[in-house]
C-alpha cells in the first residue's frame, strides 16, 4: 500500500474544496436546525440558486462576475421568504418534507429540458469563474508543502473558502451568544412560550432561515467557482443529507460543529477509500476486486455514521447532558 | 445541590425505621438514582409500605419525590440500593413487568397519550387484563362523569383537569395491588380533590397499598397511616400522619400555615 | 414605607370593589380588560361562552370553576394562541381580537400555561433573560456587536437573579430547564412571565404541585405585584390561596361567568358549593368526620362486594 | 476541445508544466487512471466499461506494454453528480501520478472535474461524454473522447425511420444530454425527410414510472416510435406494451444506450421482434463481448465497453507514438494515430506498425475514430440491427453506414 | 408520380418517376441541401399528402443515403378522421389512463407509506432507510424467484415473510440497542441514513447496478378497459394493495395491539406504566413494517422492474404522501399517498412529464398551507 498517497489524500480532504463547501451548507443547517430547530431540508436548495444565480447572470445575461455574487446572494434571501412565508407555520417534521419538496422543485425546474436555454438542462451551466481567478493573487506555480500540495487556482479557491468559514463562524458565535440567539435557541425549545414572552416568533424564524440559507448559499458559490461549473443534480437532497450528518457529527449547535463535521466527513470517506484501493491493489483484500470499492467505501461509510453516532451521538463537540434531556 | 447538610438529621435513624419493614410489601433500601450522568438525585433514601398502608410523601419542589417512585417502578437508572417487592428483587425490572406483578403507576406530568381517546386511554390502562375493561370502565366512569360524556374524545385536548381524572382513571382500570400516586390531586377541583382522597382511603380500605406523593400535604397527611418528608434525596422525616402534621418543624418548613388547621 | 403603600393598594383595590353587585358581568370602575361576548366552540362542544367580563385595574382576581369550564380556553382566546369563533374585547381600552400572542404579550398581558413550557435546553437562567422586554440584543445587527447589549443584560441579569432567589430557584440558576421538577417548572414559569414586567398577568393554576410552604412565601410575591401596580388574573383549585390573595372572584362553569364577587361571598354561595367546591372545601376534616367517610366507604365496599359475590 | 485551441486558453493559469503534477514530465510509466460510475444513478454502466478499459490494457500488456513497461492502471469512482466523490478520485489519480484518466461516464461529471485534470497536465479521455460543450470548452487540448458520434447516429436513424415509411414519430428521449443530443438530431432528419414528429417526451430515468409519458404519445398514435436512453428502456418497454402500443403494431426504434442482447430476453417471445436499433461501430459487437466476459463474467450490459477499450488502445498508442508517457505529449499525438496511415484495429499490430516507422490509423471497435481538432472523433461507423422473435438483434448488422460527424 | 430534385438554390438535379411500390432514387454527386418536390398533379385520385406540403429540404451526407418522405392519405381524410385529430375524447381518454395510473402509482407508494408511518408512528424515527427496505423486499423476491426458480407469487411470500424477519432482527439487533442507549430521534434520524448508505452499497456489491426483472409477467400486455389499458398484474396487485392498507388501518384503530402501537408513539413511559411491553410491540411494528415495505418492494418491481436504487428514488414520493395525509396516521398515508400519485400522473396533462414530480410537490405544499397538520392530522392543543 502506499502509505504517502494515502496520507497526502486524506490530508487534502481534510482541508479540501469539498469540506469547505459542505462546512458552508451546514454552517447554514446548524443555524437553522442546530439553533432554531427548523429541520430545513431545503438547503441545497439555497446552494443550488446562488450557483445558478451566479452562473446564469455571467454566462446567460453576460454581466460581471461581482453581479452574479450579487445575484446569487439576493436569490437565496428570495428563496428564503419563498420558502419561509408558507412554511415557517409548520411543525418541525412536515417542515421537513415541505423543504425537501421545494428543493426538489428547484432542482428539477433547473435540470429541465423545458428550461434548457436559462439553466443548461441536466448539464448545468459553466464558463462563469474567469472573474473570479482574474483576481488570483496567487502566481501560477504548487503551494504547499509535502504531503499537501495545491495550485494556484486550489489556493485561491481555499483561502476565499475558509475565509468566508472563519467569518461565517465568527458570525454564528457572535450572534449566538447574544440575546438573539437566545431567541433562537428559545424557538427551537417551545415557540408558544416564546410567543407568550412577546417575541415575533415568525419574524426570528424568518432571519434564521434567510442567515443560515446566505451562510449556506457561500457553498453554492464555492462549489461553482472551484469545478467552474453548476450542475442540477449537485444540489439534490443527497448533499443536504450529508450536510445534516455533517451537522450531528460535529455537534449540533455548535458554533465549530460543522466545520469539524465536514472535515472528518471528507476523511472518512477519502481515507476508507484510500485503504480498501490500496489494500485491493496490493492484494491484502480478495474478496472483491477495485471496481467494487467504489460501493464498499459508501458501504463502510454508512456503517462509520453508525458507528459515530452509536457511541457518540452527541458528535464530536455536543453535549451529552442536553441529549439526555429531550430523550423520548 | 447534592451536598445534604449533615447537620439535618433525620427524625428517626434508619434501623430504628426499618424496624417495621419485616413484612413490607415493597421496600427501597439506600436507593441512590439519577438522571444525568454523575448527578444523583435520591441520595440513599428507604422507604417501606406494609401490607395495606397508605403511604404519604411530602416535600419541597425538586426533593426527589417523583424520582423516588420512579425509580420504584423502574423508569429511572437505579445507581445503588434495592427494590423489593413481596421478597422479590425488583431493582431496574422494566415497568410492564411491574404492572403484571401487580403495581400501578400514575406520573406527575405527562399521564395520557394525547392522540388516544378518553375511552382508548382507559382501554390501555387495562392493557393486561383486556377482559375486565367494561366492568372497570363502568367504574370509574362512576367516579368521574365527566369522562363518560367525553369518552371519543381525544385526551390530548383535554383541560389539564380532565387530564387528571383521566390518569387517575386508567391506573384503576387494573385494580393493582400496590398503587404509587405522583400528585394525583393537582390541577383538580376542589370537589374532585376530596374525591380523590377519598376514593384513595376507600381503595386502601380494600386492601390496596398506597404510595402517595402530594403537594396538597396537609390532606395527604390527615389520611395515610404514615407519611415521609423527603429533601433533597433523603428522608429527613417520618412518622405517622398525625405526628408529622403536628410537627411545628414539618409545618415550618414543608406545610406552611395557609390552610387552615 | 413599603408596608404602608401595601395597605394603600390593598384597601383601594378593596375599596373599589365594596359595593359592586356581586353579579355576573358587573362593571368595574376602572378595568383593565374589558370582555365581550367571546365564544368559542370545538365541534359541538362550546367551551367558552363569555358574555362580558371586566377585570378591575391594580386587583388580584381569581377565576375559578370546574375543570373543563374554560378556564384555560378563555385564557387562550385572550392572549392570542386560539381564534374565538367570535367576541371582541379590549386591553386598556385598546381592542385586542386578532392580535396575534406576541403583540398581546408586548402590550403588557402576559400569561402563563398551565401545562408548563420549559425552555429545556435552556439553562434556568437564560428562561428568565428570555422574558424581559425591549432588549437592544434581540435586534439581529446590534446582537453581533456585544458592547451595545452587554450593559443592559447585565441589568436583565441582576433582576432575573432576584426573582430567582425569591422562587428557590437561585441553586437551579444554571441548570437545564428540562432538568426540573414538576412544581419547579410552575414556578420558573411565573418567573418568567414576571420578567416580562407586564401590567396584566394571567396566571393559569401557578400553585398546581408547588410545596405549600412555598406557595405561602409566594403569595406575598404576588401581593407585591399589586402594589407595584400590577394587575394580576389568576386561575387556581387552591381555596386557601384563593381566600387568601384574592380582591375578587369569578367563576365559571360550562364556559360562561356564572358568578361575581369577593373570595368570601363567593365561597359560600350555593351554587359554586355545588358546582365546584364540594362539601368539604371549607372546613379541615376533624377527626370524627375522618371516621365518618371511612365508615361510608366501608359500606360502599361491603356492598360492592356482596355485589362481585353475587 | 482538444487538439488546438490552448490558445484561447483565457484562465491565467495555463498548462504550462511547471504548474502541473510531476507526472506531466512523464516517468516512462504509463499511468492510465479510470474515472467510471462504480455507484451512483449511473453504476450500471461501470462494469463495461472497466472491462474495457481492463480488456486493452490486458491486451497492451501482453504485447509488451508501452514504452517497454507494463501500463498500470487505477481504478476509481466518479460516483454521479448527486456526490462529489469524482472530485476526490482524481486527487487520488493525480496523486499518483496517472498521465491520463479514462473518464467521466457522465458529461455532467466531467464538467466538474475537466478544469482539475487538464490542469495538472493530464489527458481526460471520456468513453461515453455526448453534450457538445466539449467540443468549445477550454482543455488546454487535452480533452478527447470516443463517445457515440450523435450527429451520425441521429442522422441514421432518423434517415431509417422515414425510409421505412413512419409519417409519424414520437420520440421518448431520456433526459440528459445524450437523450436530448440524439432526439434532437433525430428530430431534424425526421423533418427534413417529410415525416411529422407528432409528440417528443424527454423523461426523466429517476421517474417512478412512465406510465404518463407513454399516455402523452399514446394520445398521438404515432407510427413509429424512438427510445432514446439506457437500461430503464426495459420499463418503458413494459408500458408501452401495457398500453397497447406494441412492436408489432408500431415501429420502436433504438439507439446505442439501450440496444441491449440482455435487456429484454426475460419479455414474452416477440415482444421486440422487428425491433431496429443503431450501435456505432463496424462489427458486429458479439466477438468483443465474448472477449469481455473473459475478463469480466459478470457483465450484463456492454454500453460503452467498446468507447473504453477504444480509449485506452489509443493512448497507449499515442504514447508509444511520442515516446513518452507525458500527458502533454500524448495528447499531441492522439490525432495522429487515430487516423491518417496505415489502418490496423489493434494495439499489437498497430505498435508493430509503429515500431516500423510507419504512421497508423487506429480504426476502433466503436468505429474508425478519427479525432477532428477539437478532440472528436470525425467519422464513425453506426450499424443497424434488428430483433428477433428471441428478443434479441442478430450477430449481422443490417447494414453499417460511416460517415463524417459533421457532414 | 413525378419527383424533382433541384439543388438548394433551386438548379435542377433530376426528375424521377416513382416505380410501382412508390419508392425512387436519385444518384447525387455532391454531399448538401436540395429540394425535393413532388408534383401534386400526378398523385393517384383521392389521395393527399399528408400535411399538404409537397416540398422536403433534406441534406444529404457524404457517403450516406437520405431518404425523403411523402406520406399519403384518403383525401376524404382532410377532416376529422385524421387519427390526431379526436381533440376533445382523446384528452380525456387520457386523462382517465392517467387517474388510473394515479391510482396505481399511488397505491404502491401507500404501501410503502404505511411502513414508514407505522415505524414513525411507533419509535419517532424519520427513517430514511425505508427505501432500502423497499428495495429489499423486491430483491429478496428477485433471489427467490430468479436464481431459486419459483414461482414470483410463492416467491413474495417468502420475501414478504422475511422481510419481516428482517425488520424484527432490525430491532432486536439495533434499533432497540439503540433506544436502550437513549439515542435521540434526530441522532437515530442520521443513523438512519448511514443504515441507507449501508444497505444501498450492498445491495449494489451483491445485485449489480443493472435493472433487472421478474421471470413472470414481465412486459405483460395490458387489457382495454373502456378507456384504460391495464394489465392484469396490475389489476391485482392494486386488489391487494388495497386490502393490505385498509386491513392495517383498521388493525391499527381497532385492536388491542393497534392501539398499544399507538400509545407507545405518545408517550412510551407511561404505556410501560400501563403494562404495555414497549419492546415487543415496536418489535411488531417493525416485523410488520418490513413485511409491508417488502410487499410494495415486489409491487414495484412488478410493475417497474428492479434496481439497487428503486426504492431511494421512491423515498421522497413516500414521504410526500406520509406527510400529506397527516404524519403518523395510516389512513392519512393511504389518501396522502393516493394524491401524491394522482397528482405525478395527472399533472402531466398540462405539464412536462419530466416536471411530473413538481407536480404532486407543489400540491403537497400547497395542501400544507392550509392544512398544515396534514390532511388526516389533528393539531394539538395549546396551553
Ligand atoms: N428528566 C430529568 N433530568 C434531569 N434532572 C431531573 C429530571 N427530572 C427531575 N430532575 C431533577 O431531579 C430533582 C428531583 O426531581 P423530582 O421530579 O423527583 O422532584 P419532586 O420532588 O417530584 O418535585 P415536585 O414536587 O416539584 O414535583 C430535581 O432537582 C430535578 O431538577
Ligand atoms: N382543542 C380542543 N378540542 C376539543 N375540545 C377542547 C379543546 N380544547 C379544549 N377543549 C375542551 O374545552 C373544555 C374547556 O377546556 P379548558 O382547558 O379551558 O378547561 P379549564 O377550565 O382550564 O379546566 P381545568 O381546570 O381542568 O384546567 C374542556 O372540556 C376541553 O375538553
Ligand atoms: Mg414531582
Ligand atoms: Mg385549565
Amino acid at each position: 500500500m502506499n502509505w504517502d498517497i494515502i496520507l497526502s489524500t486524506t490530508l487534502k480532504a481534510a482541508i479540501g474544496v469539498e469540506t469547505v463547501w459542505y462546512a458552508l451548507a451546514a454552517i447554514g443547517i446548524n443555524i437553522h436546525f442546530g439553533y432554531t430547530g427548523l429541520l430545513n431540508f431545503g438547503q441545497s436548495a439555497f446552494l443550488a440558486v446562488a450557483g445558478y444565480g451566479l452562473a446564469v447572470t455571467v454566462t446567460v445575461i453576460g454581466l460581471p462576475f461581482w453581479i452574479g455574487i450579487g445575484v446569487g446572494l439576493v436569490a437565496a434571501v428570495l428563496l428564503a421568504f419563498l420558502l419561509g412565508i408558507p412554511t415557517l407555520r409548520l411543525r418541525a417534521d412536515y417542515l421537513a418534507i415541505v423543504t425537501i419538496a421545494a428543493a426538489e422543485i428547484v432542482r428539477l425546474i433547473f435540470r429541465s429540458v423545458e428550461f434548457k436555454s436559462v439553466f443548461g438542462g441536466s448539464d448545468g451551466r459553466r464558463g462563469f469563474s474567469q472573474g473570479f481567478y482574474e483576481i488570483n493573487p496567487y502566481a501560477e506555480g504548487t503551494y504547499g508543502f509535502w504531503p499537501l500540495s495545491f495550485n494556484e487556482r486550489e489556493m485561491w479557491v481555499l483561502t476565499v473558502g475558509w475565509v468566508l468559514i472563519a467569518i461565517a463562524c465568527l458570525i454564528v458565535f457572535l450572534l449566538m451568544k447574544s440575546p438573539w440567539g437566545r431567541v433562537l435557541k428559545a424557538i427551537r425549545e417551545d415557540e408558544d412560550a416564546v410567543r407568550s414572552l412577546g417575541k415575533n416568533v415568525f419574524s426570528y424564524k424568518m432571519q434564521s432561515l434567510i442567515l443560515g440559507g446566505v451562510l449556506g448559499c457561500l457553498g453554492g458559490f464555492v462549489y461553482g467557482l472551484a469545478t467552474g461549473s453548476v450542475q442540477p443534480d449537485i444540489f439534490g437532497t443527497e448533499t443536504t443529507f450529508f450536510a445534516y450528518t455533517i451537522v450531528i457529527l460535529g455537534g449540533a449547535a455548535r458554533v465549530f460543529g460543522p466545520v469539524v463535521g465536514a472535515s472528518i466527513f471528507w476523511v472518512l470517506l477519502v481515507l476508507v477509500n484510500g485503504l480498501l484501493s490500496g489494500a485491493v491493489q496490493s492484494g491484502v483484500i480478495t474478496f472483491m476486486d477495485i471496481t467494487q470499492v467504489g460501493p464498499f467505501r459508501f458501504l463502510l461509510v454508512g456503517l462509520g455514521l453508525i458507528l459515530l453516532l452509536v457511541y457518540r451521538p452527541q458528535g464530536i463537540f455536543g453535549d451529552k447532558r442536553e441529549l439526555a434531556i429531550n430523550a423520548r | 445541590m447534592n451536598a445534604v447538610p449533615e447537620s439535618k438529621a433525620a427524625v428517626t435513624d434508619r434501623s430504628d425505621h426499618l424496624s417495621g419493614a419485616e413484612n413490607a410489601v415493597l421496600r427501597c433500601d439506600e436507593l441512590i438514582a439519577g438522571y444525568l450522568p454523575g448527578v444523583n438525585i435520591l441520595n440513599g433514601s428507604d422507604l417501606y409500605v406494609g401490607d395495606g398502608e397508605l403511604i404519604g410523601i411530602i416535600g419541597p419542589n425538586g426533593a426527589g419525590k417523583s424520582t423516588l417512585l420512579k425509580a420504584m417502578f423502574g423508569l429511572v437508572d437505579i445507581r445503588s440500593g434495592t427494590v423489593t417487592l413481596k421478597g422479590e428483587d425488583i431493582t431496574n425490572m422494566k415497568a410492564h413487568q411491574l404492572v403484571s406483578r401487580g403495581v400501578g403507576y400514575v406520573p406527575q406530568t405527562n399521564n395520557v397519550f394525547p392522540s388516544l381517546t378518553i375511552e382508548e386511554n382507559l382501554e390501555m390502562g387495562a392493557f393486561q387484563a383486556p377482559a375486565k375493561f367494561k366492568e372497570r370502565f363502568e367504574f370509574v366512569c362512576e367516579l368521574f362523569p365527566a369522562l363518560k360524556e367525553r369518552r371519543k374524545q381525544r385526551a390530548g385536548s383535554l383541560s389539564g383537569g380532565e387530564r387528571q381524572m383521566v390518569a387517575m382513571a386508567r391506573a384503576l382500570m387494573t385494580e393493582p395491588s400496590v398503587l404509587l400516586l405522583d400528585e394525583p390531586s393537582a390541577g383538580l377541583s376542589p370537589k374532585l380533590q376530596d374525591l380523590v382522597f377519598l376514593q384513595a382511603q376507600q381503595i386502601n380500605k380494600a386492601g390496596v397499598t398506597i404510595i402517595m406523593v402530594e403537594q396538597n400535604a396537609r390532606r395527604c397527611l390527615q389520611i395515610c397511616h404514615r407519611g415521609y418528608v423527603l429533601d433533597q434525596g433523603r428522608n429527613a422525616y417520618t412518622g405517622t400522619g398525625r405526628q408529622l402534621a403536628d410537627d411545628p418543624k414539618v409545618i415550618e418548613l414543608y406545610l406552611g400555615t395557609l390552610a387552615r388547621a | 414605607m413599603h408596608a404602608e403603600t401595601a395597605t394603600d393598594r390593598k384597601a383601594a383595590a378593596l375599596a373599589a370593589f365594596k359595593d359592586l353587585p356581586h353579579e355576573p358581568g358587573v362593571a368595574k370602575p376602572d378595568p383593565i380588560l374589558v370582555v365581550d361576548n367571546v365564544v368559542r366552540r370545538f365541534g359541538g362542544l362550546t367551551a367558552v361562552d363569555v358574555g362580558h367580563v371586566e377585570v378591575q385595574r391594580g386587583s388580584i382576581t381569581a377565576l375559578i370553576g370546574p375543570n373543563g369550564a374554560g378556564k384555560t380556553t378563555f385564557f387562550n382566546q385572550l392572549t392570542g394562541f386560539d381564534t374565538a369563533d367570535s367576541g371582541e374585547w379590549t386591553f386598556n381600552g385598546r381592542k385586542m381580537n386578532g392580535v396575534p400572542a406576541h403583540k398581546v404579550a408586548r402590550a403588557g398581558m402576559v400569561r402563563t400555561f398551565q401545562l408548563t413550557k420549559a425552555l429545556s435546553r435552556l439553562t434556568v437562567l437564560e428562561n428568565m433573560r428570555l422574558g424581559a422586554q425591549g432588549q437592544k440584543g434581540e435586534n439581529f445587527w446590534r446582537a453581533l456587536i456585544p458592547g451595545s447589549w452587554r450593559g443592559q443584560e447585565d441589568q436583565i441579569t441582576a433582576r432575573a437573579d432576584e426573582l430567582l432567589a425569591r422562587f428557590k430557584l437561585d441553586a437551579k440558576r444554571e441548570d437545564f430547564a428540562g432538568s426540573l421538577s414538576g412544581g419547579q417548572r410552575k414556578l420558573l414559569e411565573m418567573a418568567r412571565a414576571l420578567m416580562v414586567e407586564p401590567e396584566l398577568v394571567m396566571l393559569d393554576e401557578p400553585m398546581a404541585g408547588v410545596n405549600p410552604a412555598l406557595t405561602q412565601s409566594l403569595l406575598g410575591h404576588v401581593k407585591d405585584l399589586r402594589e407595584q401596580g400590577m394587575s394580576v388574573l389568576f386561575v387556581e383549585h387552591d381555596m386557601d390561596m384563593v381566600r387568601d390573595i384574592s380582591d375578587w372572584v369569578i367563576v365559571m362553569a360550562q364556559g360562561a361567568v356564572i358568578a361575581e364577587g369577593p373570595p368570601d361571598t363567593i365561597m359560600s354561595d350555593q351554587r359554586v358549593i355545588d358546582a365546584y367546591l364540594g362539601a368539604h372545601h371549607d372546613a379541615p376534616l376533624s377527626e370524627s368526620e375522618l371516621e365518618e367517610q371511612l365508615h361510608e366507604a366501608e359500606e360502599a365496599l361491603e356492598a360492592e362486594i356482596q355485589e362481585e359475590s353475587k | 476541445g482538444g487538439g488546438s485551441d490552448t490558445a484561447s486558453q483565457s484562465t491565467p493559469s495555463s498548462a504550462a508544466p511547471s504548474s502541473a503534477a510531476p507526472a506531466a514530465e512523464g516517468d516512462g510509466t504509463l499511468t492510465l487512471g479510470t474515472l467510471l460510475p462504480q455507484t451512483g444513478s449511473l453504476a450500471f454502466l461501470g462494469p463495461p466499461e472497466f472491462a474495457g478499459v481492463d480488456l486493452a490494457v490486458k491486451e497492451i500488456n501482453e504485447a509488451g506494454g508501452v514504452l517497454g513497461k507494463d501500463v498500470v492502471k487505477i481504478h476509481t469512482d466518479s460516483g454521479d453528480t448527486t456526490t462529489n466523490i469524482a472530485s476526490q478520485s482524481v486527487d487520488n489519480l493525480l496523486a499518483q501520478k496517472a498521465d491520463a484518466i479514462i473518464g467521466a461516464a457522465s458529461s455532467s461529471v466531467s464538467e466538474t472535474v475537466i478544469d482539475k485534470i487538464t490542469g495538472a497536465g493530464v489527458i481526460q479521455f471520456s468513453p461515453a461524454n455526448t453534450s457538445d460543450t466539449f467540443t468549445t470548452i477550454a482543455d488546454k487540448g487535452l480533452y478527447f473522447r470516443t463517445s457515440p458520434p450523435d450527429k451520425l447516429q441521429g442522422r441514421v436513424l432518423g434517415d431509417l425511420i422515414v425510409a421505412d415509411g413512419n409519417a409519424t414519430v414520437a420520440i421518448m428521449a431520456m433526459q440528459d444530454s445524450y437523450g436530448t443530443g440524439l432526439a434532437d438530431q433525430v428530430v431534424k432528419t425526421v423533418q427534413d425527410g417529410g415525416a411529422e414528429v407528432v409528440e417528443r417526451v424527454d423523461y426523466d430515468p429517476k421517474a417512478a414510472d412512465f406510465a404518463a409519458d407513454i399516455a402523452k404519445i399514446k394520445a398521438k398514435n404515432p407510427a413509429g416510435i424512438v427510445l432514446i436512453g439506457f437500461e430503464e428502456t426495459a420499463k418503458v418497454i413494459n408500458e408501452l406494451v401495457k398500453q397497447g402500443l406494441p412492436a408489432d403494431k408500431h415501429k420502436w426504434y433504438m439507439v446505442d444506450g439501450n440496444t441491449s442482447n440482455t435487456n429484454y430476453v426475460d419479455m414474452p417471445k416477440g415482444t421486440l421482434k422487428g425491433v431496429k436499433g443503431t450501435i456505432p461501430g463496424a462489427a458486429s459487437p458479439e466477438d468483443f463481448q465474448k472477449k469481455l466476459l473473459e475478463v469480466d463474467g459478470d457483465l450484463e450490459d456492454f454500453s460503452y465497453a467498446p468507447e473504453s477499450y477504444d480509449a485506452a488502445n489509443l493512448i497507449a498508442l499515442a504514447a508509444e507514438a511520442a515516446k513518452s508517457d507525458s500527458g502533454t505529449a500524448i495528447a499531441a499525438k492522439l490525432a495522429e494515430v487515430s487516423k491518417g496511415g496505415e489502418k490496423c484495429d489493434s494495439f499489437p499490430t498497430c505498435v508493430e506498425l509503429l515500431k516500423a516507422g510507419k504512421d497508423i490509423d487506429y480504426d476502433g471497435v466503436s468505429g474508425p475514430v478519427e479525432f477532428n481538432d477539437a478532440g472528436d472523433p470525425a467519422v464513425a461507423t453506426i450499424g443497424i440491427y434488428e430483433y428477433g422473435d428471441d428478443n434479441k438483434y442478430g450477430t449481422k448488422a443490417v447494414e453499417y453506414r460511416t460517415g463524417n460527424i459533421e457532414g | 408520380m413525378k419527383i424533382v430534385v433541384t439543388t438548394e438554390s433551386g438548379q435542377p438535379v433530376q426528375e424521377v418517376t416513382s416505380n410501382a411500390q412508390g419508392t425512387w432514387e436519385v444518384p447525387i454527386e455532391e454531399p448538401g441541401q436540395y429540394k425535393v418536390t413532388l408534383d401534386a398533379a400526378t398523385l393517384p385520385q383521392n389521395m393527399a399528402i399528408r400535411g399538404g406540403n409537397n416540398q422536403r429540404a433534406p441534406t444529404v451526407y457524404e457517403g450516406n443515403p437520405t431518404t425523403v418522405l411523402f406520406a399519403l392519405q384518403a383525401k376524404a381524410a382532410d377532416g376529422a378522421a385524421a387519427p390526431d385529430e379526436g381533440g376533445g375524447s382523446a384528452f380525456w381518454q387520457r386523462a382517465a389512463q392517467l387517474t388510473f395510473e394515479g391510482f396505481n402509482l399511488g397505491l404502491i407508494i401507500a404501501l410503502a407509506a404505511l411502513g414508514l408511518s407505522l415505524i414513525y408512528g411507533t419509535t419517532g424515527l424519520t427513517n430514511f432507510a425505508h427505501g432500502e427496505l423497499v428495495t429489499l423486499g423486491a430483491l429478496l423476491a428477485y433471489l427467490v424467484n430468479v436464481p431459486f426458480g419459483l414461482h414470483i407469487v410463492p416467491a413474495a411470500v417468502i420475501a414478504v415473510m422475511l422481510a419481516g424477519g428482517i425488520g424484527y432482527a432490525q430491532d432486536r439487533f439495533f434499533w432497540g440497542q439503540l433506544r436502550r442507549r437513549g439515542t435521540g430521534i434526530i441522532a437515530a434520524m442520521i443513523v438512519s441514513i448511514g443504515v441507507a448508505l449501508f444497505m444501498r452499497y450492498l445491495f449494489l456489491i451483491l445485485f449489480g447496478g443493472e435493472t433487472q426483472a421478474y421471470a413472470q409477467y414481465n412486459a405483460q400486455a395490458g387489457l382495454q378497459l373502456g378507456p384504460i389499458s391495464a394489465t392484469p398484474k396490475n389489476l391485482i396487485s392494486m386488489g391487494i394493495e388495497l386490502i393490505v392498507l385498509i386491513a392495517v388501518g383498521f388493525a391499527l384503530l381497532r385492536t388491542r395491539t393497534g392501539k398499544a402501537a399507538r400509545a407507545v408513539a405518545d408517550n412510551p413511559a407511561l404505556a410501560a406504566s400501563s403494562g404495555i411491553n414497549v419492546d415487543r410491540i415496536i418489535r411488531i411494528i417493525w416485523t410488520g413494517g418490513g413485511a409491508i415495505a417488502a410487499l410494495a418492494g415486489v409491487m414495484l418491481g412488478l410493475s417497474q422492474n428492479l434496481k439497487f436504487t428503486m426504492g431511494q428514488e421512491l423515498l421522497l414520493l413516500i414521504f410526500a404522501g406520509v406527510t400529506l395525509g397527516g404524519l403518523g396516521t395510516a389512513f392519512g398515508a393511504l389518501i396522502g399517498s393516493i394524491i401524491v400519485g394522482l397528482f405525478i400522473q395527472v399533472s402531466t396533462l398540462w405539464i412536462p412529464p419530466e416536471l411530473k414530480n413538481v407536480g404532486a410537490l407543489a400540491v403537497l405544499i400547497l395542501v400544507l398551507l392550509f392544512r398544515p397538520q396534514g390532511i388526516l392530522g389533528r393539531r394539538e392543543r395549546i396551553g
